[in-house]
This record gives C-alpha cells, sequence and structure tokens, in this order.
C-alpha cells in the first residue's frame, strides 16, 4: 500500500519523557475510509500515538503526514484541528457547565478566530445539524440541560458528537466505549461503522468484542512500537500478540 | 440583587449624612488632619496629641472670644487621596475655622487645592522644601534656610570638620528632591566642585543599601566627606545599620539627618546613629525654663492620655503644631473673629514665646522665625545641642539661589509670590 | 451554577434591558432629582459617582477573572495608566498655575525640567487624551498577554508574573524620572476643557457622564459574555485543553479579553482622576490590583451586577470605616477576602442560589455553585451509567 | 535694630535679627571688668582667684562686643572647669539674670558658675522670665570649637580624644600639628596614638618642606591608604616639585589598582550575601508551591512574624534579665521557627485545607490573611520598630583593608545554607520527605499505602511557613522589624521561585543566585540616583522574558504535565 494513499502517516516517530520512550521510530499509516483500531498492553503508547498526531505532544524525531504533504508536528494544535483531525480523549472532557447544544455550538466547524466569533450567531443550517446530530446521539431531549447531568456514557457520546460536528476528515477517538453497558457500545460500534463511510477513524480500545465487530484492520502497539499489523483474526493469531497482550488477558 | 445596589446607595448617603450630623453651636470648631493609621500614624500620631492639649489649654483658660474650641479630628490614614477628600469635608460641612494638619509634602499638595478653593486656613507644622506660598496656610515648620543650609554651613565650619564633598542621599519624593536642587546650588556657590556632590534616591521603605553605602564609603574615605540625608522613616534603619557595620563613623563622615527626631528615634535601633547629627528648630534636650515647662505638661498628659512613658518624648514638629495653635487663638483673639482673612491679617508679625524661646509669624510671607540647632545624636535617642544660630533665623519660602528676587507677600494688599522684575513686583497669581 | 450560556443568550437581550432600565432608574433618575432636592449634598454625589467609575474597574475585573478564569493581579496598573494619561491633559490644561507658575506642571520644576518632555505633548489635546486613556491600557495588556498567554503561562504563574509587572510598574510610577510626579503623582488640577473642576455643576456632569458610561459598559458587557466569545470564555475558564482541540487559538482569545479588560480599567481610571483630583503610584501597586479583586469575589465573581456591587459596596464601606475607626479597615478587608472564598463562592448575589442548593441536597457537597478554577482538579462523574433508553 | 549678616552666605543672605538691648554705659563697665579679669589672671595665681577670674570672663561672654576677649582669657585659662561654661554657651544654656551668669540644667533648674541652685523662698527651682539667654557670636564659634578640642585632646573618654583627633586631622591646618604632637607626647592608649599619627600624617601633606610631603605620599601610596587618595589626588594640582608628582603618580596608580580589586570582591559578596537572603526566602515558597502548588501570599507575613519574635524577645530579656540581652536571639532563631509553623499548623488545617486543587482561590485567602496579620501586627506593635543584633553580630570582619564583610550578612549566608541543607536532607534523604513527596504526586496512592496525606499536608505548610519565620528571625539583623517588612523582597523570592521551577531545589538555589548576583552586579553598573531601584525592574523583565524561552522555569518538575506553568 502506498504513501499517497494514506490520509495519515508517521515516519519514523519518537516521543519520550525524559528517558522513557512512549514511541520509538514507529512507522504507522491509516488510509482514507478506513477505519482502524490500535491496541496494546498499558503504556504501549496508544494514547501517545494520538497525542502525536494532533499535536499535544510533539515528536522528538520523525515527521507526522496528513493527507498528501501537510507537515502536522510543525503546527499548533488549534491548527492541527482545522486541517480537519478530531479528537476524543480517554477521559471524556466536555463542558460541563454548559448545555449540549452549547457544546456542540463550540465544536460546529466555523472561523475560529476572535473578530470571526464576535458577531458570530449560528444559523439555521448549522442549529439543524447541530440537532440532528444530537438526534442521531439520541440526546436532542437533553439538548438544553447541563452536560453535567448525563451518564458516563452519554458523555462519551456528547464528546463524539463534538467531534462530529467539527466534520473533519480524520476521527482520532480513545477508548470510546470505556464505562460503557452492553447495549450502548453497541450502539457506538454502529456509529463509528457508519462514520467509517465516509471519514477515516482511528480508535483506541481495550475490549477486544468491540473491536473484532467494528474494526476492519488493527494495529498492536507494544513498548511504544508497532508489533503487528492485519485484520483482527490474522492478529489474534500472532504468537508475539498473545504472548506479550492477549496472553494476559 | 437589583435592589442591592438602591440598598448600597441609600445605604450609603445615610451613612455619609449621619457623619455629617456633628451640631453644637456655641463652639468654634477647628479640624485636625493627621494619618492616626497608617505608615504616617507614627509621627503624626504626637502631633494630635499636642494639638489637643494645647486646644485644652486654651479652652481651660477660657477659650477663644469666650467660646470653647471644639476639635473635628480626621483620619485621612496616611493615604494621600484620603487627604483631600477629607479635606473637604472639615471644610464644607464640618465648617471648621481652621484645621491644623498634613506631615507629608504629598499630602500637603493634595489639600491645598482644596483650601485654596473654599479659602480654608492650614497651619501646617512640618519643616519642608519651601518654594510654595500659599494664601491659606500657615507654615510654622523649616524652610530649607531654616535646616538645610545651616546644617551644610555646619559642616562645612572647621567645628562641623570643614567637609568638601557631600553626598545626598534621600527618599524619592518632592522634599529631599527640592531641597537637593537647592543644596546643589548652594554647595556650588559655596565653591564644592561638581564631583564634589553625588546624589542618590531609594524609594519609600527601602531596604538594601549594601551597594550605596558601599559607595558612601569610598566616596567619604578621604575624611573630608559628609552625608546629608534625607532619607524618609523606616529606611533609615537599614541605612544606618549597614553604616554602622562598614564601619561609617560620625567623626570620619557624619551623616546628617532632616527627617526624623525624637519621636521616630524612639521607635529605631539607635545604637549604629548615635554620634551622627540632625538638623531642626527644636530638640527636647533643649536646655530653656520654657521648654522645661512645657515637656512637664506634655509628660502630665501622656499620664492623662495613658501614653507609655518611652513614647512620650516630644519633638520639632511636635513644638511647631502646638505652637501654631496658641498661635491661632492669640490671633482670633488679636482680630476679633475666626474669619479666615482677619486671623491671617492678626498673624502677620505676630510673636508668642515658645519652647525655643522667642518665634513670630512673618509680617509678609506666611512662615515663621526660628533658631536653627544642630544635635549630636546619643544612644538615649535624644540630642547633644552641638551648634546654635545666634540668633532666629528668617524663613525663606523662595531660595535666592534657585529664584532669585522671587519672594512672597500676603500682607496689606500682597498678593503672594512675586518676582521683581526692574524693580516692580510682578505676582505669579496675575500671570494666571 | 451561573445560568447556562444559552439561557444566556435567549434571556441576555431580556434580562439585560430590564437591570440597565433599573440602574438608569436609580442612577441617572433617581440619585439626580435627590441631589436636585438636595437629599444629596454635592460631597456625597461626588463620592458616589467616584464608587461608579470604580464599577467600571470591577466589570473588568469581572470579564478577565470571573468568566474567562485568568486571576491578573495586575488590573490597577491598566487602571493607573488610564488615570495618568487623562491626568497628564488635567495637568497641561491647568498648566502656568501651579505654584510656580511656570508653564510645565510644578512637579517638573522641582526635578530641574525646563520644557515638556516628548511623551507628554500628544495628551495637550483632550480628544488624544480620551482615547488614549483607553487604548494605552488596551495596548499593555495586549503586551502582557502577548508575552504570557503565547507560552501558556497561566494559572497561578499568571498571577504571579502580573504581580510583579503590577510591583515593576509601581516602583518605575514613583520614580521622579519618570517626569510624572513620583509618589505625588499628578494633582491639582484646575480645569477641564476649560470648565473648573470644582463647579458643582462640573461635577454633576461628571457624575451623570460616569453613570452614564457604567450603564453603557454594563451593556457591553453583558452583550459580550451572551454572545459566542461568552461561550468560549467559559469553556477556557472550565475546560481549556478541550477547547483547544476543538480548533481555537486560545491565547488570542484570552489576549482579546485581557486588553478589553484593560480597556475598561482605563477607562475607568480617567473617570476616577477627573472626579477625585489626583492619581498617585499607590493606585497602581499590588495591593490596590487586589482590592478589585475581592470587590468582585465579594459582589458575585459570575455576575457583572455582583461584580457592580462588589466595587460600590467595598468602596462606600470603606469610607464609612476608614472614617469610624480606620486601623480596622485592613483586617475586615482581609476577613472578606477569607469569608467570601471560603464561603460565599459566588459572592453575595450569588448567596440565594446558593442557600437554595445548599438545602437541595443537604449531604452538602457544598462544591455546587463553585467554579473549578482553571487548575482544578477534574472532578470526576462516578455515577452508574443509566440505560440510555433513548430511542 | 536690625543688623543684616553677610558672612552667613554669599549667595543667599538670610537676615539675623538682634533684639536691641544693653546701655553703653553697662557695656563699658564689662569691658573694664574683662580687663581687670585679664590683669587679674595674670598676677594671682590661688584657686580662689582662678574661681573669680572664671567668674569676670563670664560676665565679660555676655556682651558681643566683650565676648572674645574673654573667651581668649578662658582659653589662657585652659581649665577643665571652663568646660562646662563653654558647653552651655554652646548649645544656648547660658543665662544672664540680674548681672549673674547661670547655665540651665538638664534637671530644670539655673545653677551659677559654682552649680549653686537658684531656688525660690520655697526651695523650687525658680524659673524667672525676664531670664536673657546669652547668645554666642557666629565669628566666635570656632575658637570656642578650638578651646574645646584642647580640653577634648586631653579628656579621659577614649572615643572623645579619638574624635577629636580624627576631626582636627582633616582640618588640612598644618598649625594643629603642635597641639597634636603635644597630646601623641602625653597619649597611652595604643589605638588613640595610631589615629593621631594618621592625623599627622595627612596634615604633613600639606606641610611646606617637600621631603616631608614625599615620604609621606611614599608611605600613603606603599599602605594603599584610601583615605589619602583624594588629599593626595588634591595635591596633585597645587604640586611643584616633580619628584613629588612622579610620588603622588605612583601613589594614586597603587592605591586605584588596590581599590578597583576590593570594589569587585566587594560586588560578589553583596551579591552572594543578597543571594543567600532571596534563597532563604524563596526555600519556604518553593516548598508549599513547589510540593503543594499553594501561592501563600502571607509568606510575607509569616517572615514579618518570624521578626516580631525576635523583637518580642529582645524586649523580654530587656526587661527580665538585662546582664544575658545579647542571647535573645539564640532563643529567638528557634523560637521563631517553632511560632511561625504552629502558624502554618493553623493557617493549613483551618483554611487552606479546604481549598487543595484551587490555588488560585487559596492565593487570594492567604492573601486576605496576610492583610489581616500586617495589620494586626501594626495595631499591636506600631508602625516601626527595630531590633538591635546581638554585639557579637556588631560591625564585621575587615577581610582586606577597607573592606568588611558584616558578621550580619555573613551569618545569613551561612543560615541559608545550612536551612537549604535541612530542607534537603528532609525532603530527599528521609522517611517523612520520601511520604511527603509521594503523597504530593498521588495523594489517593499514598493514602492507599496508609500515609495520612491529611498529616503531612499540614506537616508541609508549616514547613514552609517555619521557613518564612526563621528568614524574619535572620532578617531582622539587617533590617527593620515592621508590618511591611515582608513585601521587600517578597515579589523577588517569588521571581526566585518562578524563574527556578516549581518541584527542584536547586531550581531555587541558581534562580536565587542569578538574581541576587545579577542585581548586585547591575546595580553598580546603572550610573544615576536610582540605580537601585532600576536594577530591581531590569530583573524582573529579564525573568519575565526569560518566561518566554522557558516557561516552566530553569528546571520544570519531571512530569508528563508539567505543573501549572503549561496546560
Amino acid at each position: 500500500m502506498s504513501e499517497s494513499g494514506s490520509i495519515i502517516y508517521l515516519d519514523g516517530v519518537t516521543v519520550s519523557f525524559d528517558g522513557f520512550k512512549a514511541l520509538q521510530e514507529v512507522d504507522f499509516y491509516v488510509d482514507h475510509g478506513e477505519l482502524r483500531a490500535l491496541i496494546g498492553p498499558n503504556g504501549a503508547g496508544k494514547t501517545t500515538l494520538l497525542d502525536a498526531i494532533c499535536g499535544k505532544v510533539k515528536p522528538d524525531h520523525g515527521r507526522v503526514v496528513f493527507g498528501q504533504a501537510t507537515e502536522l508536528h510543525k503546527l499548533e494544535e488549534h491548527e492541527i484541528t482545522m486541517m480537519g483531525i478530531g479528537r476524543k480523549f480517554q477521559t471524556p472532557s466536555v463542558f460541563q457547565n454548559m448545555t449540549l447544544f452549547d457544546n456542540l455550538t463550540l465544536a460546529t466547524r466555523h472561523e475560529r478566530g476572535v473578530f470571526a466569533n464576535l458577531f458570530h450567531t449560528l444559523n439555521r443550517a448549522q442549529r439543524d445539524h447541530i440537532m440532528s446530530t444530537l438526534q442521531t446521539l439520541g440526546l436532542e431531549d437533553k439538548a438544553h440541560q447541563q452536560a453535567g447531568i448525563l451518564s458516563h456514557g452519554q458523555i462519551q457520546w456528547l464528546e463524539i458528537g463534538m467531534v462530529l460536528v467539527q466534520d473533519p476528515t480524520l476521527f482520532l477517538l480513545d477508548e470510546p466505549v470505556a464505562g460503557m453497558t452492553r447495549e450502548e457500545r453497541e450502539k457506538t460500534s454502529e456509529l463509528l461503522q457508519w462514520l467509517a463511510k465516509d471519514h477515516a477513524v482511528l480508535v483506541v480500545e481495550h475490549d477486544m468484542e468491540f473491536v473484532r465487530q467494528t474494526a476492519d484492520r488493527v494495529t498492536v502497539l507494544h513498548e511504544g512500537q508497532v508489533l503487528c499489523e492485519g485484520s483482527v483474526e490474522h492478529v489474534k493469531s500472532d504468537p508475539r500478540v498473545v504472548e506479550v497482550y492477549l496472553g494476559r488477558g | 440583587m437589583k435592589k442591592r445596589i438602591g440598598f448600597w446607595g441609600i445605604g450609603l448617603l445615610v451613612s455619609l449624612s449621619l457623619i455629617t450630623a456633628v451640631n453644637a453651636q456655641d463652639t468654634i470648631k477647628v479640624g485636625v488632619l493627621h494619618s492616626l493609621s497608617g505608615t504616617m500614624a507614627i509621627s503624626e500620631g504626637p502631633l494630635k496629641e499636642v494639638i489637643l492639649m494645647a486646644i485644652d489649654e486654651i479652652n481651660a483658660a477660657g477659650g477663644v472670644l469666650g467660646k470653647q474650641v471644639e476639635p473635628v479630628i480626621e483620619d485621612p490614614a496616611s493615604n494621600w487621596d484620603l487627604f483631600a477628600e477629607k479635606a473637604k469635608k472639615l471644610l464644607l460641612q464640618d465648617k471648621v475655622a481652621t484645621v491644623f494638619g498634613c506631615w507629608t509634602s504629598v499630602s500637603r499638595k493634595s489639600v491645598l487645592p482644596v483650601f485654596e478653593q473654599y479659602n480654608g486656613l492650614l497651619f501646617y507644622p512640618v519643616q519642608y522644601e519651601g518654594e510654595e506660598c500659599s494664601k491659606n496656610v500657615i507654615y510654622t515648620g523649616a524652610t530649607i534656610n531654616q535646616q538645610a543650609s545651616p546644617a551644610v554651613d555646619y559642616l562645612m565650619s572647621p567645628d562641623g570638620g570643614s567637609k568638601k564633598r557631600f553626598y545626598l542621599i534621600g527618599t524619592d519624593y518632592v522634599y529631599p528632591r527640592t531641597t537637593n536642587k537647592i543644596l546643589r546650588l548652594y554647595l556650588q556657590s559655596k565653591g564644592v566642585t561638581e564631583d564634589g556632590i553625588r546624589e542618590e534616591y531609594t524609594p519609600f521603605h527601602h531596604q538594601d543599601y549594601q551597594t550605596i553605602v558601599g559607595k558612601i564609603k569610598s566616596f567619604c574615605a578621604g575624611g573630608d566627606g559628609a552625608v546629608i540625608n534625607t532619607i524618609n522613616g523606616d529606611s533609615n534603619v537599614p541605612f544606618f545599620k549597614e553604616l554602622a557595620n562598614l564601619g561609617i563613623t560620625a567623626d570620619n563622615c557624619p551623616v546628617i539627618s532632616f527627617s526624623f527626631a525624637e519621636v521616630e528615634l524612639q521607635t529605631l535601633d539607635v545604637k549604629p546613629l548615635a554620634g551622627h547629627l540632625a538638623s531642626w528648630n527644636y530638640y527636647m534636650s533643649l536646655k530653656n525654663p520654657q521648654n522645661f515647662k512645657w515637656i512637664k505638661a506634655y509628660t502630665a498628659w501622656c499620664e492623662k492620655k495613658g501614653i507609655p512613658a518611652k513614647q512620650c518624648v516630644t519633638d520639632d514638629p511636635m513644638m511647631h503644631a502646638y505652637i501654631h495653635v496658641k498661635l491661632w487663638a492669640k490671633a482670633v483673639e488679636k482680630a476679633g473673629s475666626t474669619d479666615v482673612d482677619k486671623v491671617l491679617a492678626a498673624l502677620e508679625g505676630l510673636e508668642i514665646n515658645s519652647p525655643v524661646g522667642n518665634y513670630k509669624v512673618d509680617e509678609k510671607n506666611h512662615h515663621t522665625w526660628k533658631p536653627v540647632y544642630i544635635g549630636k545624636i546619643r544612644e538615649d535617642g535624644q540630642f547633644d545641642i552641638v551648634w546654635k544660630t545666634e540668633d532666629w533665623v528668617r524663613p525663606e519660602p523662595w531660595s535666592e539661589l534657585t529664584y532669585p528676587g522671587r519672594a512672597c507677600d500676603w500682607s496689606g494688599d500682597g498678593q503672594g509670590t512675586y518676582d521683581m522684575v526692574d524693580g516692580k513686583r510682578a505676582y505669579l497669581s496675575e500671570k494666571k | 451554577m451561573q445560568p447556562t450560556q444559552s439561557q444566556n443568550m435567549k434571556n441576555s437581550a431580556k434580562g439585560t434591558w430590564i437591570t440597565a432600565g433599573l440602574l438608569v432608574l436609580i442612577l441617572l433618575i433617581g440619585l439626580p432629582l435627590g441631589h436636585h432636592y438636595g437629599w444629596i449634598t454635592n460631597y456625597s454625589l461626588n463620592l458616589f459617582s467616584k464608587y461608579l467609575a470604580l464599577a467600571i474597574l470591577a466589570l473588568g475585573m469581572d470579564l478577565i477573572w470571573g468568566y474567562t478564569g485568568i486571576l491578573s493581579l495586575g488590573q490597577a496598573i491598566f487602571f493607573g495608566l488610564g488615570a495618568y494619561v487623562m491626568g497628564m491633559n488635567l495637568m497641561l490644561e491647568s498648566s502656568g498655575q501651579g505654584v510656580y507658575g511656570e508653564a510645565i506642571p510644578d512637579f517638573m520644576v522641582w526635578n530641574r525640567l525646563t520644557e515638556l518632555p516628548l511623551y507628554w505633548l500628544p495628551f495637550k489635546s483632550f480628544p488624544i487624551a480620551v482615547i488614549g486613556s483607553i487604548a494605552v491600557p488596551a495596548l499593555a495588556a495586549a503586551a502582557i498577554g502577548f508575552l504570557t498567554f503565547r507560552r501558556r503561562v497561566g494559572g497561578t504563574y499568571f498571577a504571579i508574573l502580573t504581580q510583579a509587572i503590577a510591583f515593576a510598574t509601581w516602583l518605575m510610577f514613583n520614580r521622579n524620572e519618570m517626569n510624572l510626579g513620583g509618589t505625588n503623582g499628578l494633582t491639582d488640577f484646575k480645569l477641564i476643557l476649560g470648565y473648573a473642576l470644582s463647579e458643582p455643576n462640573t461635577q454633576w456632569a461628571l457624575y451623570m457622564l460616569t453613570a452614564f458610561l457604567l450603564i453603557a459598559c454594563y451593556v457591553g458587557c453583558r452583550w459580550l459574555t451572551g454572545s459566542k466569545i461568552g461561550l468560549i470564555m467559559t469553556a477556557i475558564r472550565d475546560q481549556e485543553p478541550r477547547l483547544r482541540f476543538l480548533g481555537y487559538p486560545i491565547a488570542q482569545y484570552k489576549i482579546f479579553i485581557f486588553s478589553v479588560a484593560g480597556a475598561l480599567s482605563g477607562l475607568a481610571g480617567a473617570l476616577y482622576v477627573t472626579q477625585v483630583g489626583i492619581i498617585t503610584p499607590s493606585q497602581i501597586g499590588v495591593l490596590p490590583s487586589l482590592e478589585i479583586v475581592v470587590w468582585v469575589a465579594f459582589g458575585g465573581r459570575n455576575s457583572l451586577i455582583g461584580a457592580m456591587i462588589g466595587a460600590v459596596g467595598i468602596n462606600a464601606a470603606r469610607s464609612v470605616l476608614t472614617a469610624q475607626f480606620p486601623e480596622w479597615w485592613p483586617i475586615i478587608l482581609g476577613g472578606l477576602f477569607v469569608i467570601v472564598v471560603l464561603l460565599l463562592p459566588n459572592g453575595i448575589v450569588g448567596l440565594p442560589r446558593q442557600l437554595w442548593h445548599g438545602l437541595r441536597h443537604l449531604r452538602g457537597r457544598s462544591s455546587a455553585g463553585r467554579q473549578p478554577g482553571p487548575q482544578a482538579r477534574q472532578r470526576p462523574v462516578e455515577r452508574p451509567s443509566v440505560n440510555p433508553s433513548t430511542r | 535694630m536690625a543688623r543684616a549678616r553677610t558672612t552667613w552666605s554669599t549667595a543667599n543672605v538670610p537676615i539675623y535679627l538682634k533684639r536691641s538691648k544693653g546701655e553703653a554705659v553697662l557695656k563699658l563697665t564689662c569691658i573694664a571688668v574683662v580687663l581687670g579679669g585679664l590683669v587679674g589672671s595674670t598676677l594671682l595665681h590661688t584657686t580662689q582667684a582662678r574661681a573669680n577670674t572664671l567668674k569676670t570672663y563670664a560676665q565679660g561672654l555676655l556682651q558681643p562686643d566683650t565676648q572674645r576677649a574673654a573667651l581668649e582669657g578662658l582659653r589662657d585659662l585652659g581649665e577643665p572647669t571652663v568646660q562646662p561654661l563653654l558647653d552651655a554657651l554652646k548649645e544656648g544654656a547660658l543665662y544672664s539674670w540680674k548681672g549673674v551668669v547661670y547655665r540651665f540644667t538638664d534637671t530644670g533648674t539655673f545653677v551659677d558658675l559654682d552649680g549653686v541652685p537658684l531656688l525660690d523662698s520655697a526651695g523650687e527651682a525658680l524659673l524667672p522670665d525676664d531670664m536673657e539667654p546669652v547668645p554666642l557670636a557666629e565669628d566666635n564659634i570656632a575658637l570656642v570649637r578650638r578651646i574645646l578640642d584642647g580640653l577634648n585632646l586631653f579628656a579621659a573618654d577614649v572615643a572623645t580624644r579619638k574624635a577629636t583627633v580624627r576631626r582636627l586631622g582633616n582640618l588640612r591646618d598644618a598649625a594643629v600639628i603642635p597641639m597634636l604632637e603635644k597630646a601623641l607626647a602625653q597619649e597611652t592608649h595604643t589605638d588613640v596614638q595610631a589615629v593621631l599619627r594618621v592625623a599627622m600624617d595627612k596634615l604633613r601633606l600639606a606641610s611646606p618642606d617637600p621631603n616631608v610631603r614625599l615620604e609621606t605620599i611614599r608611605a600613603f601610596g606603599a599602605s594603599r591608604a584610601e583615605s589619602a587618595l583624594s588629599r593626595i589626588k588634591g595635591l596633585r594640582k597645587t604640586e611643584t616639585d616633580p619628584t613629588v608628582l612622579t610620588a603622588i603618580d605612583e601613589a594614586v596608580k597603587s592605591i586605584e589598582d588596590y581599590l578597583r580589586l576590593r570594589n569587585a570582591v566587594g560586588y560578589v559578596f553583596n551579591g552572594v550575601s543578597l543571594a543567600s537572603v532571596l534563597l532563604i526566602m524563596s526555600l519556604g515558597l518553593a516548598i508549599t508551591f513547589g510540593l503543594m502548588g499553594i501561592i501563600n501570599m502571607a509568606h510575607g507575613e509569616m517572615l514579618m512574624l518570624g521578626s516580631y519574635t525576635a523583637y518580642v524577645l529582645q524586649e523580654l530579656f530587656a526587661t527580665t534579665l538585662p546582664q544575658y540581652l545579647d542571647y535573645y536571639f539564640v532563643v529567638a532563631l528557634p523560637l521563631s521557627v517553632v511560632v511561625v509553623g504552629f502558624v502554618g499548623v493553623l493557617m493549613e488545617r483551618g483554611i487552606l485545607r479546604f481549598l487543595y486543587g484551587r490555588p488560585l482561590e487559596s492565593l487570594l485567602v492567604t492573601w486576605g490573611i496576610g492583610m489581616m496579620l500586617q495589620q494586626g501586627a501594626r495595631l499591636f506593635f506600631g508602625d516601626q520598630t527595630s531590633v538591635s543584633p546581638p554585639t557579637w553580630f556588631r560591625g564585621g570582619w575587615e577581610i582586606m583593608p577597607g573592606l568588611i564583610f558584616p558578621y550580619g550578612r555573613m551569618f545569613i549566608i551561612l543560615l541559608s545554607l545550612l536551612s537549604l541543607a535541612v530542607v534537603y536532607l528532609l525532603l530527599y534523604r528521609s522517611t517523612v520527605g520520601l511520604k511527603i513527596r509521594s503523597v504530593m504526586q498521588n495523594r489517593d496512592m499514598a493514602a492507599c499505602m496508609g500515609i495520612s496525606s491529611r498529616t503531612v499536608d499540614t506537616l508541609t505548610f508549616a514547613m514552609g511557613t517555619a521557613m518564612a519565620g526563621l528568614a524574619g528571625c535572620a532578617l531582622s539583623l539587617i533590617g527593620t522589624v515592621d508590618p511591611e517588612v515582608g513585601k521587600t523582597y517578597i515579589v523577588d523570592s517569588f521571581m526566585v521561585v518562578v524563574l527556578g521551577g516549581v518541584g527542584k531545589l536547586v531550581g531555587t538555589v541558581i534562580a536565587a543566585l542569578g538574581v541576587g548576583m545579577s542585581n548586585k552586579i547591575l546595580e553598580p553598573l546603572i550610573s544615576g540616583t536610582a540605580a537601585a531601584v532600576y536594577a530591581k525592574v531590569a530583573i524582573l523583565v529579564l525573568v519575565i522574558f526569560f518566561l518566554q524561552l522557558k516557561p516552566t522555569g530553569l528546571f520544570p518538575a519531571k512530569e508528563r504535565t508539567a505543573a501549572g506553568a503549561v496546560r
């Protein structure tokens, strides 16, 4: 598979926190319209990899290339986001003191500069988009309630929704189903597959069950390096993976 | 919450009107405007005491014009902006006949417009930089030629060690700046060369004098140097401690200070200051009967007011503060009225017997005549008088050096400060 | 908790006009009438309009701290800058009337200056001075913001830095070499636009102007906090990282808000100096800056009305108390700090709601209504996830 | 009648009025008396007669035109007994009443020349209103001074002798050399002898004989005596003799070289000294801020409390056991730690623990507390008080001629190093420190391991404040003790902490050194009248710009999310 087809491409990326190498020389790519799962034991560097993509951490060396030739590692976080990369964090972070609607209003795709927003009010189209998003998430009836009152699962969805309304080309989802009930997981999984139709999605997840029913390709990270890559079955059969990961359940 | 604004507004107005509701018809109200809190309280507090004491004595002797004198005490809390506010209150709401108050030049400058606008009368008891001569102020404190220049003359005399080099150090505000502006010219007029004069200013409450004292040490090394100190308040402690530590003593490099007296010394660690000099019009240790009687009276007052004996000392500004109450009373009696203009007229050339001997208000310029003493600081915070002017010194609000031919005259149809322009008076007020 | 933004957006218009109307009623009609009928003396009116000027300052503080969660310990700098710029104009307006009767201000004479320093010249013109008194502080704020926010210096670090800057500014303004009057500051103003400042009429006009501007500023701030910017401000306060990954250039926003606050402070300063008649460095330093904080904290840091009440209330209290028992004032003020922060996280305007909350869940999660500071530890939302039968 | 005097100054001419008094007749009689006195003094020599002559001269002092004669008479009399008389004359305590001369004494009574007090019938001190003060004419002051000097050179008190010698030495008047030689001949005390020699050397510079000048200059050059520098330079202008001129240049050079070196050493010491002050203040902050993330705005006031502890103890000792006054400091040092540490406990237990995780709130609260403490101190102690250091901290160690390291400052340097060591050991080499650090990094985990995080919090905070207490007690040696003493260095020490970066002691140390040194090196460089201030400001600006490069300080805490600064 060629680099040109990839939407995100990590080229020998190394990230270290004084001494400790969270990522070493990682080469990694995701194609357009792909739904990629990223798995690995704790401290394998999964989150760090997402961080490296969305600019939360800067690689010590190596390149992070988005689309054809945009070098993300040279940009600020907000610039990266505006390139069309949406991130959902591991610990759900929404604006608890705002309504769901306001949460999404902030996320809605629109000029981010101060003066652009000084006199900005949502137009009908944007309102509808927000409401429909809430609908897909099944949260429309809570539209004007504080996010603080949502259940953990719903908060996850809200955050996913916030990524949705940004309408990015690449989704970065960090443990989207953590703390969800089985129903919620299935629903989330549907949602992701529906997303993957016209977006690239990169999911970090522990739950193999969920991974199997959602992802079409899986990358296994171990100690900051790509261990192996392929379909869920292929990965599961790989002895090294069994050794480092599944072996431990 | 909307109610609350109204609530506050009303509450405020009520409380204000309450404050203003002071009423007593058959007394003469006088204002006392000294900081009783904040950083200046230490110095200004005692002034309030002697003023009240003087008023007491006056009332005991039957008051003025047969009326009792009623002090209205305001506390501007060492806050320059509050001074203006409080002065306004005294003049407009309490309608006082006169105000005794202010210490720092800053506070005086900020109340000046108020007094001039409402034609009030202010007695100002502290030595100051001069170059001011308001119609509405009587300046009883020393002008520069009544404190600073005599000090310099003393230091340059063989008696004072015939000094040739002078390090002018002060706190950075109007008094030291103006004083040194004039002293510089004065020194030059006495043949002191440019490199024989150093000038430096530190902020209020400055603590770190290491470097400066280092400079002073090498400046004085020749033995012909002296320091003229206009540092204000607490900064003197680290300054003198540093001097003592670096072994700078009074006999090879005397420091002469203009801005602390007995009261401040009581609160400082005097040991490092001992032997250095000060220049004032009055010292508690002056050996004359009037002073002795006054101190006795004040000690009694302290006991009455429960002021601890340690703090019960008198100093120059206190003496002026006490005397200017007496001056005012005498003038009111002479004028037969408390009307400001009449009292001012009565004050011209008014003589009075004071703890420094005879003392009088100048016939023209609203300042006062008094002798100048150089004192040497003792370990007990008192002074040994080492030198005195032969007689009382004429006040010069405008120094001949900075403004040749400028003087001030409020007597008769005098209009205050004027310049002599080809033998004729050109009043500044006419320029405006 | 504060009213949610979207409600704000809807209600703000209505609410704003109601409160504004009330303010007009009290400040622009009530008090002037009272003054006209002599219930309120010139002196009191003048005093009160000083408080109103300070209320504008509090509005600025509320924007930056209450809404955006950035604690600036240097707001007094901008207040001072505005005041000094205006003061310079007043100084020049009444030049030649000083003690020395020279063309330059008195303090310059004893600072051995012969003519006006260059940077004084522009402020000879009143319009420039007015504009300057708002623009200069705003620019200063922008500069400080640019140096700090861009490098993501925030939270306590920002507080300490602004404090240090305030301290440095205070030191500098105290120097007479700055030719701004040193410790004495600028004072002894006589005229404004040729009108005598001492004239009751002038003072009345100034009062009306101040009251009007205060109301205008209030409406402006309400509009700002109600707008999308308002949302973003709150977002910065509560969840800055999240907002950053929504693609917002946080620094820009912080700088913007900080400058707006600076401009308000400057305006307040300009009004203050014309009415009090003196501005000294003692109004610039760390202490006054922190006092502004306590006004806002006392009034209610999530409410503009609260900020204004705080400013007027505490300053009124000061005038009264410093007259009665001055030496206790600092202790009272300090006590206020402790009490307000510990017990009234939303100030007095938040008190009713807070009590209500307190009653609501007695097992006093007293954290209710508290705004987590920008650095607050995330309160984990540990609740059993409910069954999402939302379809 | 008014009499204008021009001797006062050439440029500004204050006028000294003299109240008119004294009729011609009286004057004449006085002159007669004085003349008589002079005659008498030369003839009779019994003590009785001396007393009489003293009286007659005293009479002579009363009139301006006989005053000088009388003074000269007294000078030739050269007797200790004239001292009180002249002192009184000098300080205006000499009076005449009904033609008799009286001195007014500290006890508030008039005494005549034989020391007999003037009492009324009731035995009370009599203070007549028509007492005439005796003015001392301007041009006689020098004479009086000289007479008194003559007496002081042989005064019993050593200090008086030294002082007199020094002053005479500075007179640049070769005429006094014989006086000094006479004194040296009789002087027994070695110190005074040394002072005498220096004084005479200085005077010799003015000697007419070039050889004398030459050797004196060489001597000064060899001894590198700074005190002679300006004098020698002054000489250069007037000197004609070539050999002397070259000698002068050599002397000046050698002295100035020496001075350059000495000043350099001096600056370094000043820097270190300031750094130590900052360090000892910042340590406490570094603990509370670095470990707990609490900005203790009351740190300055904690310092103040430390100073007041010293002050109170001093007062206690002064009243109770004055003989051990010096030892108050020994007690004060540990006590201030305890007291202020305890205050810290109260603060933490009472207030701060409700505010963990909300640094801005705790910042405001601590500031409020500080404000109350400050004013409380002002109400209780008044505004200016100061501690006088124990005698063994007075003065300093003269490390090289003319350069003194004050003991007080050296002590503070030592103390700061000591406390640094203690803090280090406590935090990084002790179980307590281990607990502290574990709690600060992850309180829940620590709690699981059975560490009471609450106790640790209290302990840590108390430790921080205790350091401030220690600092306060130490700083009282070199500064004031007043309610605002905390304000002086607090901003700088905040800068030090920010600059050093939280969580690492070494950062604090280096930052303190950096700020202190650069401050003391800048200060002399910036000329003009405001060096001290501009240096301070410059430092603040530098720090702010430094934070542009390293927003988390020199040694940021090694966590994945750098604490506070970057978010």
